[in-house]
């Protein structure tokens, strides 16, 4: 299990190539590459800037880690979250659970961005041509993270 | 001492993003910092007013506005979450 | 939208790039990775053989994927599926689903996966110490692609 | 002519693949050129017995046992499908 935040890019196909020469009980992996898109609500972005709480940051992913792990059957997981500045279609998060079947990875998968959307502190900031925009928290995203919760 | 930290839209119209403070006298809880804090003048009462939808955590973990406050801890306030 | 039958491995950082740089919009990328595992019904697997129908098995995919991008916003998807003989800790199967939210990529790429298990024309044979064997389909499989059904 | 094609466990079973045979007399669906095939001897028998799991398909599409087969067809027999 690991989390990490930086700057730099990530490579999926390092990341789960090391995964799977670690188990070989593993049969099953599910990813999310999230990318920076060019529009959002109608305007063009052009730049964006992403902000974390140093430390804090770190410790709810794990936590949101180790909360899927008590949900589903996970040999191994790893969460890469980008910060600082990004433009379109750039890679911004990637998630990838490994398991032994496809059921219990992409549920996992799914939870944990689904958290990493609401819970995790990170603040987005969008460059338009009309200036810089503190993104505001979206509705959807709240009710995807509730379906967790029954 | 405390150590307040402030990150995103909150850090930029505060202009600040973390600072030292020997938690006033009578303040025991977050609410009481957020109160405390809203008196320092216009952006501070604009930015920590009750209505404005502000999330904050106590030592790294998310907090309740009543939850108590002692000498090291590390608060921090914060607009809504909005990664990924 | 692409489907590959092929003996060769594959890259799925490659393969993402490719998707990302063909389409700004896209915003959420599911992928699934299948790996052979080294022990199926409690037998240690040391290879397997995957046949296929050629001709059939393409246009099987190619339909599934239609079907995908009926149900959910998909802006792109790829489907590279392994035969030949393959051994523990080889990757078999890559699906790839781009989507401009993530619960639609989530959703087309585990329906996609659900249905190239049980349905599209893949047939495996596993050798273990005790010699060759053909996989018998699983219930569990067939439960699965149900889901999809309602 | 048509083009009968085997797989997996059932063509090993058969010892072979693929043949190219002239619809037999009598014989106008998929049910009816695997009750044909039974005919052939023992591990025919065996295979295209009625009771066994057998799956079919007609010009690369899945297809019922009353689908009709006409001439210059691409018929393929084969056990349940194991794929990912």
């Amino acid at each position: 299990m690991s989390v990490r935040v930086q700057q730099q890019d990530f490579d999926i196909s390092a990341e789960i190539t090391a995964m799977r020469s670690g188990n070989p009980k593993i049969g099953a992996i599910a990813s999310f590459v999230g990318v920076v898109r060019d529009v959002n609500d109608g305007d063009s972005v052009s730049t964006m800037t992403l902000e974390h709480y140093p430390g804090m940051t770190e410790k709810s992913i794990a936590a949101i880690i180790d909360e899927a792990r008590g949900r589903w059957e996970v040999l191994d997981a790893l969460v890469i979250h980008r910060v600082g500045t990004l433009k379109p279609t750039d890679q911004i998060v990637l998630v990838i659970v490994a398991s032994t079947h496809r059921g219990d990875a992409f549920a996992a998968c799914e939870f944990i961005m689904d958290y990493l959307k609401t819970q995790a502190p990170f603040w987005k900031k969008e460059i338009t041509p009309q200036g810089g925009r503190w993104v505001d928290a979206r509705v959807t995203d709240d009710k995807a993270a509730e379906r967790w919760k029954t | 001492m405390i150590t307040v930290l402030y990150f995103a839209r909150l850090r930029e119209a505060l202009g600040t993003g973390q600072e030292q403070l020997v938690l006033p006298a009578g303040v025991s809880t977050l609410r009481g910092l957020r109160a405390h804090l809203a008196q320092r003048g216009e952006a501070w009462a604009r930015e920590m007013a009750e209505g404005r939808n502000l999330r904050a955590a106590v030592n790294q973990t998310v907090a309740a506005a009543d939850t108590p406050l002692a000498d090291g801890d590390e608060v921090a306030f914060f607009p809504p979450v909005t990664g990924g």
